[in-house]
């Protein structure tokens, strides 16, 4: 491992990325709100449903982010919120990195009927809005617990990836060194493991990070709408606020802190994909 | 111009020509003139489906107002005031003896010019209940052995002695409309039963039904439903005639559209629960609540936290009772309603006067429920229930866990808000508890077959004439099992042999017998004090807010003549009496034009009527001298229809479709010039 | 030394492509050939004529549309366990065009020789005895073992690389190594000496290997004998002399088309290069569009295999019909 | 080799497709919600009090809607009753068809998206190819359009509504409905600018949001094509850049145009929460407020309409692919 | 004879992360008025570098030094509007995959049109000029109206041929033009540069390429690169019939041609592969691979020695001391 940190430190990788600002801000700004969502509950004495005492009390030193109509302290609900909707967006897109590339691959690779199969799917989850499902499956799901919604959005948002890795795969599928290796006595499993993998592992980081992005966004869509996984997430927040009326009464910070955690995270992993992209791809690099 | 680009724009003219078309062709065959503004009282609250249904047959399906404004009944009940208003009825009834009333009728007349009789009442009490057995107060006939009409203004109810339901009796002669027998009987005739799925009884659209009230449908859209003063309304003798000429009565579904459009003043009377009413009340003085001050509102109903007395814990009484003591509903009233509402009692009679007088307020003081997390606390140590697997949540006393789950419907925010604190209340007392939001059918289904832990409900405890409509609904005794619907309000299925005899006997004593009801309901109490087979919470509030931008006349605490409701069925609490006290800003002379612009910070609580014109101006009306307005009233019947020739339609759509394209040739030709 | 054969019956390969398979591309027609051990096979070939479909099918890498493959009477695509497979790729292994393509660039060039190395289990168990055989083996084409330790294939030349891949499949002793263009991605400067490779494998070792290409001269140099490929199908077949004096058209239009070092071209010919489609073929000679010696049987029907002594060729001005 | 196929295959392996995720979609939209709960309670729910009456109106009302038959049966007349044009009565808007809801609802749909797509696509693509061509002008471009793509099309709406039409009182906050038909029954001028005022923030929620993807992708492919070939060449005959990026804008528009089908998709979604915020009678808003009032019929015809939707931008969108790429209309792919 | 490109110890390096790749090192060279220049060497020496830099020297190569003078004007420092002036009017480019250079999107006429409004020409005259070319390419006419991806791959080369040759420019460089064309469609394409040089539609040409045996049949001058540097230079019949350069004279060898069999003579490649541009060694660049080298060649850079008036080497085994 420390062997493969120096070749990385040595390698064009680590050169490009060193000097890549808008990577650092990036990734400051998610580690930031990680760390907030993390460590954020213990920072505050308040729980999220812990009345203050303040109704509608505006931005101030002691309640940073204001407190709401019910008088709980919006600080202590977003920090509660990130944990719920950063905890359910990674483990969606952990499963549709996963799914999608697995599938992907086996699909690519094995050809036939399961790459008929796979494509098909594939092309109707791109054609029906696969969020609609979500949307549906979730307001009748009898319980909206993380892991549940982690898995539905998952296992509905795999496609992108799947299609990219498959096409990939298709074509690494016919080049020579897959052949060699199977001149080389390698099974299937071993090609498809030692092969094909490594050459779309860069790839699917890339992928993770905008899965992540796109999850957290259907993440934060459900959960406004009411469909999230816990009445604190960050999209619950912000449903809260709408539905208290929150516009109308000029409770601007019950909504917009939130809201800007949820840009300033998302538009971070979008970010980072664009400046690992020009560090992986030479043909995008623009000095 | 190349292919690609040709196809191009074709392919998006296309899109635009379709849509366009699509536009022209859109429904709905005639236009009316918008009523003016200042003519017309604004709404909200009560209408949740499109105006369709006027079948008073029907009323869970009826659009308000068809019970009140069209098809009137015989008394007006206000509950603040424990009054009744004789309304049809001339008189209140009286007893002729212990079996037979008499009701006197006024002169009145359904819009068709023909009288309201006697026979008419005969017919919607009797004959109509013995024709259609399956109608909602068929019920009626067990004790109700017959009508007779000595003469046209006069009805005696002849009843059986044994099986008299006095309460639902009295409850039926301020609810049960009275129907035009002339129109109804021929109709019956001719379709029997199937009368009940007819969505207009003797009409053919909604405008042309004979009722006898004093607004009839001026026309009605999906979402709008607009109402026109009957000028020619038989109570004008009696009670004079309403203030506004028109109802414009709207469907709104949440509650910020509902705010955002009453702080613009494109609300007038909104019956909707609207968070932040105190912010709002300061913010906004053109807005009128019932109160001034906290609770704002009167009381309404009771809202209720059911038990599924058949689960464990839940069928033990002692775990219930833990749960009173560990429920904060004063924490629910403040952080979600702002002290906007009450709290109820333990055992949930409503703070007006017919209520009040069966509570035994000895047994409350007595059992001296209140909330008490420590108390909950002994209890359930008491009874056995400590976390027995160490994972800090209180098991049952053989070990199994215990996590309830308290349901209420998604988007019902103040109650979802309730639920998560009511969760959170049980937590801190060890009991692993969950708010959880179904959609609301899921809701309803699932309260319905009884297949849930808690729930909050309210639906049938609303304000009456006697408690025991309250604890009918509540305590019905012969709901079936668990898993079966049972559409009462019984929905913990909590059996009793007290209780059902108890309510039995209520049924039969007068109304007038009070110390014998004292005493019934005395030991009705005791057992539910004892048993705690559900725990009312609060009393939700009969949401009132109004603004005096266009109206004024709205009843106060200062002038409490009716309960301002308008939900379906309950324009007899008041309703019907606030149309009559409404007085136009207009015609108390304020003002020509009026601007309203809310006063941005709550310490200048400057009136805004007339207010300065400032450059915020959110509405700008001016008093419209549109002819309508200028002469006073077209007094026969509705005004003229002139439906609009339906190219009048095409054409807009034509224009707009010109319009779209245009923008669309022009990005086209931008884009090819690139 | 036993005498092997790979045969070829009536060997087909067509691409269907469109929604129902509607459009047809043959790669491979029909095409008989019987590859014999100790000699070295050249396949010459234009691109698009099926010469790398038929190396593919031979590696068994491409399921043919018909026909069969036969490896001593075996039948190489009725192989279905995965040790007879293997079996196979031990007596008949492959090489390819690029050699960085060859590689996996993410794995280093000695992982795949151990790779290979699993089909001798007796050696490959034990590390030094299978470096000891690898430094051998590398040796044999010219590479030092520690010149590749630790080196991705990014890291080496086409030239050495591609030596690396002869001794990759040269590390089970086979029979065959089916080499499709070998050199055309090398430099004219080293070309030669992997072509001296394949020659020495088959005097030293007694592999036999089939080159395929498109190059006439490289051709000649290495053939023991040669088969010319066109749309799918062998035209002409014998020993490599038959490109000094073509008897087909085709093989003559070649030999006029190639730029050699040692003349130029001269001014009076003048190549037809009419295009073809190759969805497209007609009932007769496929070459008859383009011969200039065409006559009307030539469009009617498909020749004959004529036998002319020192080749075989497929072409009605020999048929005595 | 180049890959032959002929534009009529195209189509029709694409329609083939449109039916399958037709089918698939409108058979998902129908099954779910019947394995959950009734939808006669919510209209006995409205009932009040009297157990007896509720009965009688929950038998009626179950046969009313068919739920009294065996499932199988149900699906086959929701199948018979669609191809009639009969999509049933919803529960939640009680005794309105659900046909005459949804497509109205259609209607002020694409009046909404229609428009917002097309600018969002023309202003996305347009502010994209800058950001690639200008070095400079990419750097302040590129994290204000990645931050676009990552709002929440409701926070944006959210951000409009507070700023403009409660601090700034420009725009009403919300679409009154009654406006909307009083467009349609009554047209006049006062109306319709009344309307056109409604409609300009939800109509810009849209549009920004879904600007910031547009200019993002298009940012990415004019990238690559930039670096293409023919781009090369084109240099190298020293023709201008202006041309150059006019030729590297067309080609990345292929690959948008195949998006626009998809965008579609994740704006009808995005319109749910933009429509809820707004109080705006599109689908979106019907749709969900059918999911929270479990209103299977109109669950249903909500779904449909929104799946034929996308189906019928799909295929346009692939003929008009078809039509701007010679490559798919000469049938020659790859 | 008037030159019309003479560069003076041309530069071009490419910037990259590790440094700077020296590809074009000090080059040397001059091409007279209608001559055809061929530009020999193996891949990664850099003679692709040399020919795009004159057209479009782009980041992330750079030009580091030297002098260019292409008509009097220094293509080292003029600025990029008048470099595009004289792009495809006086210098013209046919970049490597010429195949894949036409915007597929567009019909060639459209393509014409535009290019004929950049330039400020006539649109009529620039379709005129067109159908002239493709007349004498041989090309139909229809092809104007065409998409490209209708044509197949020589007839876009053709196209691409025609397009350079638009504005009849005094230099025209063929980068690689037809390493990917079928033998017979390679032959014709080649003939055609020398006809167009003959014609006068073109002034000079580099043409540049891998393969010895083509530029053989066109060229009349021969310069021969190795690792950045021109080591040989001459008339092409010279330099072939008695390379001087070490690493020329192992090409020539190493190159068969019809009639040579391995049975009847084994000829042999240069050894080794070519040394990195990032860090070549110092002295002479061959110098690890040459057969001659001696101490002096690895210590010092050889100078380029005239030879007859024009014939130039870059060899230590030349100088007289």
């Amino acid at each position: 491992m420390a062997g493969f940190l120096k070749a990385f430190k040595r390698s064009n990788v680590w050169r490009l990325l060193k000097k890549n600002a808008r990577f650092w801000i990036c990734l400051m700004i998610i580690i930031a709100v990680a760390v907030l969502g993390i460590v954020g509950p213990y920072m505050t004495k308040y729980g999220p449903k812990t009345p203050t005492g303040e109704i509608m009390a505006p931005p101030s030193s002691k309640h940073p982010f204001g407190t709401d109509y019910f008088g709980y302290d919006v600080f202590a609900e977003t920090v509660y919120g990130i944990r719920v909707s950063l905890t359910v967006g990674i483990f969606a897109a952990i499963i549709a990195t996963i799914v999608g590339v697995m599938l992907g691959m086996v699909a690519g690779l094995r050809g036939g009927i399961i790459d008929y199969i796979v494509d098909t799917v594939i092309n109707i989850l791109l054609a029906i809005p696969p969020i609609l499902i979500m949307l549906l499956i979730a307001a009748f799901m009898g319980k909206r617990g993380i892991i549940e919604l982690g898995l539905l959005i998952g296992l509905l948002s795999w496609q992108w990836t799947a299609r990219a890795v498959r096409s990939q795969v298709a074509s690494l599928k016919v080049s020579d060194y897959v052949a060699t290796s199977m001149l080389s006595g390698n099974s299937f499993i071993r090609i498809m493991f030692k092969d094909i993998f490594p050459n779309i592992a860069s790839y699917s980081l890339l992928s993770f990070v905008i899965q992540l992005g796109s999850a957290m966004l259907t993440v934060i869509t459900l959960e406004f709408l009411g469909l999230g996984a816990s009445e604190w997430s960050l999209g619950a927040i912000i449903q809260l606020s709408v539905l208290w009326g929150a516009i109308p009464l000029g409770v601007w910070w019950w909504w917009f802190y939130p809201g800007i955690i949820i840009v300033a995270l998302i538009a971070s992993l979008y970010l980072i994909v664009v400046s690992l992209e020009e560090v992986f791809n030479p043909r995008l690099r623009r000095e | 111009m190349t292919g690609e680009s040709k196809a191009l724009s074709l392919t998006i003219a296309l899109l635009f020509i379709i849509s366009a078309s699509l536009l022209a062709t859109i429904t709905t065959a005639s236009s009316i003139p918008q009523p003016p503004r200042d003519q017309t009282v604004v709404i909200g609250g009560g209408l949740w489906s499109p105006p369709t249904n006027f079948n008073p047959l029907v009323p869970w399906s009826a659009t308000t107002g068809t019970i009140g404004l069209i098809y009137e009944t015989l008394y007006l009940y206000i509950p603040n005031l424990n009054k009744w208003i004789p309304w049809i009825a001339s008189d209140m009834p009286k007893w002729i003896n212990s079996t037979a009333i008499e009701i006197k009728l006024r002169n009145a007349y359904w819009w068709d010019g023909k009288p309201i009789t006697s026979e008419d009442i005969k017919f919607t009490y009797y004959t109509l209940p013995k024709e259609i057995p399956s109608l909602y107060y068929a019920n009626i006939l067990s004790y109700l052995i017959n009508v007779a009409t000595p003469d046209a203004r006069t009805v005696i109810f002849k009843f059986n002695a044994t099986s008299m339901n006095y309460p639902q009796f009295y409850y039926y002669l301020y609810t049960l409309p009275i129907l035009p027998e002339h129109i109804y009987q021929p109709i019956i005739k001719k379709v029997g039963m199937k009368i009940l799925k007819m969505p207009i009884v003797g009409a053919s659209k909604p405008e042309d039904i004979v009722g006898s009230g004093m607004y009839r449908v001026y026309y009605t859209t999906s979402d709008t439903l607009y109402y026109v003063r009957a000028d020619n309304w038989w109570g004008k003798a009696y009670f004079g005639l309403p203030g506004p000429k028109y109802i414009k009565y709207i469907m709104v579904f949440s509650n910020q559209v509902a705010i955002a459009m009453l702080v613009r003043g494109d609300l007038d009377w909104s019956n909707f629960f609207i968070p932040g009413v105190p912010t709002l009340v300061n913010r906004y003085n053109f807005l009128v609540t019932f109160y001034k001050t906290k609770p704002y509102y009167l009381p309404a109903n009771v809202a209720v936290l059911f038990m599924n007395v058949h689960k464990a814990p839940l069928n033990d009484p002692r775990f219930r009772k833990a749960l009173y003591y560990a429920i904060d509903i004063d924490r629910i009233i403040n952080e979600v309603y702002q002290g906007a509402v009450e709290k109820a009692n333990p055992v949930g009679l409503i703070n007006i006067p017919a209520w009040q007088q069966f509570l035994a307020k000895d047994l409350i003081e007595k059992f001296g429920y209140k909330y008490d997390p420590k108390m909950a606390e002994k209890l359930l140590n008491e009874a056995g229930y400590v976390d027995r697997n160490g994972d800090g949540w209180r098991d049952l006393p053989n070990g199994t866990t215990i996590d309830l789950k308290i349901i209420v419907p998604y988007g019902w925010t103040d109650w979802m808000q309730a639920a998560i604190i009511i969760a959170d209340c049980l937590k801190a007392v060890g009991i692993k508890a969950e708010a959880s939001f179904p959609a609301y059918g899921v809701y309803a289904d699932k309260m319905y077959k009884g297949e849930f832990d808690l729930l909050i409900n309210n639906f049938g405890s609303f304000v009456s004439i006697s408690p025991w409509t309250y604890y009918e609904w509540l305590l019905w005794p012969d709901a079936p099992k668990i898993g079966q619907y049972s559409w009462s309000g019984n929905f913990g299925r909590f059996y009793n042999k007290t209780i059902r005899s108890l309510l039995e006997e209520i049924s039969h004593t007068p109304l007038s017998n009070i110390n014998k009801l004292k005493q019934l309901y005395r030991e009705l109490e005791l057992v539910l004090l004892q048993q705690m087979p559900y725990i009312p919470l609060w009393y939700n509030a009969a949401w009132f807010q109004a603004t005096t931008i266009y109206w004024t006349g709205w009843p106060t605490s200062g002038n409490p003549y009716g309960m301002p409701l308008t939900w379906p069925g309950t324009w007899q609490y008041g309703g019907l009496l606030t149309l009559l006290h409404l007085k136009s800003m207009k015609v108390t002379g304020t003002t020509t034009s009026h601007t309203v612009s809310p006063t941005q910070t709550t310490t200048s609580p400057q009136v805004t009527i007339p207010a300065k014109t400032t450059t915020s101006t959110t509405l700008t009306h001016k008093t419209s001298s549109t002819p309508i307005s200028t002469t006073p009233a077209i007094t026969t019947s509705t005004p003229t229809t002139t439906p609009v020739p339906a190219s009048s339609n095409a054409t807009y759509g034509i224009i707009v479709a010109i319009i779209i394209i245009g923008i669309i040739v022009g990005v086209i030709i931008w884009w090819r010039k690139r | 030394m036993a005498q092997h054969n790979i045969k070829l019956k009536d060997l087909t390969k067509i691409f269907s492509l469109g929604l129902l398979g509607k459009k047809r591309i043959v790669a491979v027609d029909r095409v008989n050939l019987e590859i014999k051990s100790g000699e070295i096979l050249g396949v010459l070939g234009e691109s698009g004529c099926g010469k790398t479909t038929m190396a593919r099918m031979i590696l068994r890498l491409l399921r043919p549309t018909s026909g069969k493959i036969f490896f001593d009477n075996i039948d190489v695509w009725g192989l279905k366990k995965w040790s007879e497979i293997r079996e196979y790729y031990k007596n008949v292994q492959g090489i390819f065009q690029d050699p960085y393509a060859s590689f996996n660039p993410r794995r280093r060039v000695l992982d795949s020789l151990y790779d290979t190395m699993r089909f001798l289990p007796d050696i490959a168990h034990d590390i030094s005895k299978s470096r000891e055989y690898l430094r051998e083996i590398l040796n044999s084409v010219g590479l030092k073992l520690e010149e590749l330790e630790n080196k991705y294939p990014h890291q080496l030349s086409g030239g050495q690389l591609q030596r690396v891949a002869i001794a990759r499949a040269l590390i089970p002793h086979p029979i065959f190594i089916v080499a499709d263009e070998p050199v055309s991605m090398v430099d004219a400067s080293t070309r030669i000496d992997i072509l001296n490779i394949f020659i020495d494998l088959k005097q030293e070792y007694g592999v036999s290997p089939v080159i395929i290409g498109h190059d006439y001269s490289l051709a000649y140099y290495v053939s023991d004998r040669i088969v010319v490929l066109y749309r799918g199908q062998i035209v002409e077949e014998g020993s490599p002399e038959v490109l000094e004096d073509p008897a087909h058209p085709y093989t003559k239009l070649l030999k006029e088309s190639v730029p050699l070092i040692n003349r130029k071209w001269s001014k009076k010919f003048k190549p037809n290069i009419v295009a073809y489609d190759a969805t497209v073929r007609g009932k007769g000679c496929i070459f008859a569009h383009r011969c200039p010696f065409r006559k009307p049987v030539c469009i009617e029907k498909e020749p004959p295999i004529v036998s002319l002594g020192r080749s075989k060729v497929r072409c009605w001005l020999y048929a005595t019909n | 080799m180049a890959m032959k196929m002929g534009f009529g295959e195209y189509v029709a392996k694409r329609i083939v497709l449109y039916i399958i995720v037709f089918f698939t979609a409108v058979s998902i939209a129908w099954i779910i919600p019947r394995f959950l709960g009734n939808p006669i309670a919510i209209i006995i729910a409205r009932l009040g009090p009297g157990q007896a009456g509720a009965a009688i109106a929950a038998s009626y009302f179950m046969q009313a809607f068919g739920l009294n038959k065996p499932l199988y049966e149900q699906y086959i007349l929701f199948w018979i009753g669609l191809f009639h044009g009969d999509l049933g009565i919803s529960v939640w808007l009680l005794g309105k068809p659900v046909s005459q809801i949804v497509f109205k609802a259609l209607i002020h749909d694409l009046i909404l998206m229609v428009p917002a797509i097309i600018t969002s696509w023309f202003i996305g693509n347009y502010l994209g190819a800058i950001a690639a061509k200008y070095r400079s002008l990419d750097r302040i471009l590129l994290p204000i359009l990645y931050i676009l793509t990552a709002t929440p099309y409701f926070l944006l709406a959210m951000i409009l509504q507070w700023t403009f039409s409660v601090q700034y009182k420009l725009f009403p906050a919300v679409i009154q409905t009654s406006i909307l038909d009083r467009l349609f029954t009554n047209p006049s001028w006062p109306t319709f600018i009344a309307f056109i005022k409604e409609w300009t923030l939800p109509f810009l929620s849209l549009v920004i949001v879904s600007m910031g993807g547009w200019a993002s992708g298009m940012r990415s492919l004019m990238i690559y094509e930039l670096e293409s070939n023919y781009s090369r060449f084109m240099e190298m005959m020293g023709l201008s850049s202006r041309l150059i990026s006019s030729y590297a804008f067309r080609y990345a528009l292929s690959p948008q145009i195949t998006g626009l089908g998809i965008q579609l998709g994740t704006m009808v979604v995005g319109a749910i929460a933009v429509e809820y915020i707004f109080n705006y009678p599109g689908l979106g808003y019907f749709l969900f407020n059918a999911i929270i009032n479990n209103d299977p019929f109109l669950l249903q015809g909500a779904i449909l309409i929104i799946v034929l939707m996308v189906i019928a931008a799909n295929f346009i969108v692939d003929l008009l692919y078809a039509a701007l790429d010679p490559r798919i209309r000469l049938g020659v792919m790859g | 004879m008037d030159m019309i490109l003479e560069l003076d110890d041309y530069r071009v390096y490419y910037k990259t992360l590790s440094g700077y790749v020296k590809a074009v090192d000090g080059v040397n060279l001059s091409v007279a008025e209608h001559e055809i220049i061929g530009l020999i060497g193996e891949s990664g020496c850099g003679k692709s570098t040399l020919a795009l830099s004159l057209a479009l020297p782009k980041p992330p190569m750079k030009i580091m030094g030297g002098k260019a003078n292409f008509l009097g004007i220094d293509l080292t420092r003029i600025p990029w509007k008048k470099r595009r002036e004289i792009l495809l009017s006086k210098l013209s480019i046919i970049p490597q995959y010429a195949l894949d250079s036409l915007p597929v999107i567009k019909k060639i006429r459209d393509f014409l049109r535009d290019i004929a409004r950049d330039k400020g020409v006539d649109e009529e005259k620039v379709f005129e000029r067109f159908k002239e070319r493709i007349n004498f390419i041989g090309l139909p006419r229809e092809v104007i109206d065409m998409y490209p991806i209708e044509l197949s791959g020589g007839m876009r080369q053709r196209v691409v041929i025609a397009l350079a040759t638009l504005f009849s420019p005094a230099l025209l460089i063929a980068d690689e033009p037809t390493s990917a064309l079928d033998v017979t469609t390679q032959r014709h394409v080649l003939e055609l540069f020398s006809e167009l040089r003959d014609n006068n539609i073109v002034g000079s040409i580099i043409f540049v390429t891998h393969d010895i045996a083509s530029v053989r049949q066109i060229a009349d001058k021969l310069a021969v690169m190795y690792a950045g540097k021109v080591v040989e230079y001459g008339d092409l019949e010279e330099v072939i019939r008695e390379p001087l350069h070490p690493y020329t004279r192992g090409l020539i060898k190493a190159v068969p041609t019809l009639g040579i069999n391995y049975k009847k003579k084994r000829l042999k490649g240069l050894a080794g592969s070519p040394p990195s541009l990032l860090n070549p060694p110092p002295g002479c660049r061959f110098a690890p691979r040459c057969p001659y080298a001696r101490e002096e060649c690895r210590i010092n850079d050889p100078p380029t020695i005239v030879l007859d008036g024009y014939r130039t080497v870059k060899c230590w085994l030349y100088t007289r001391r």
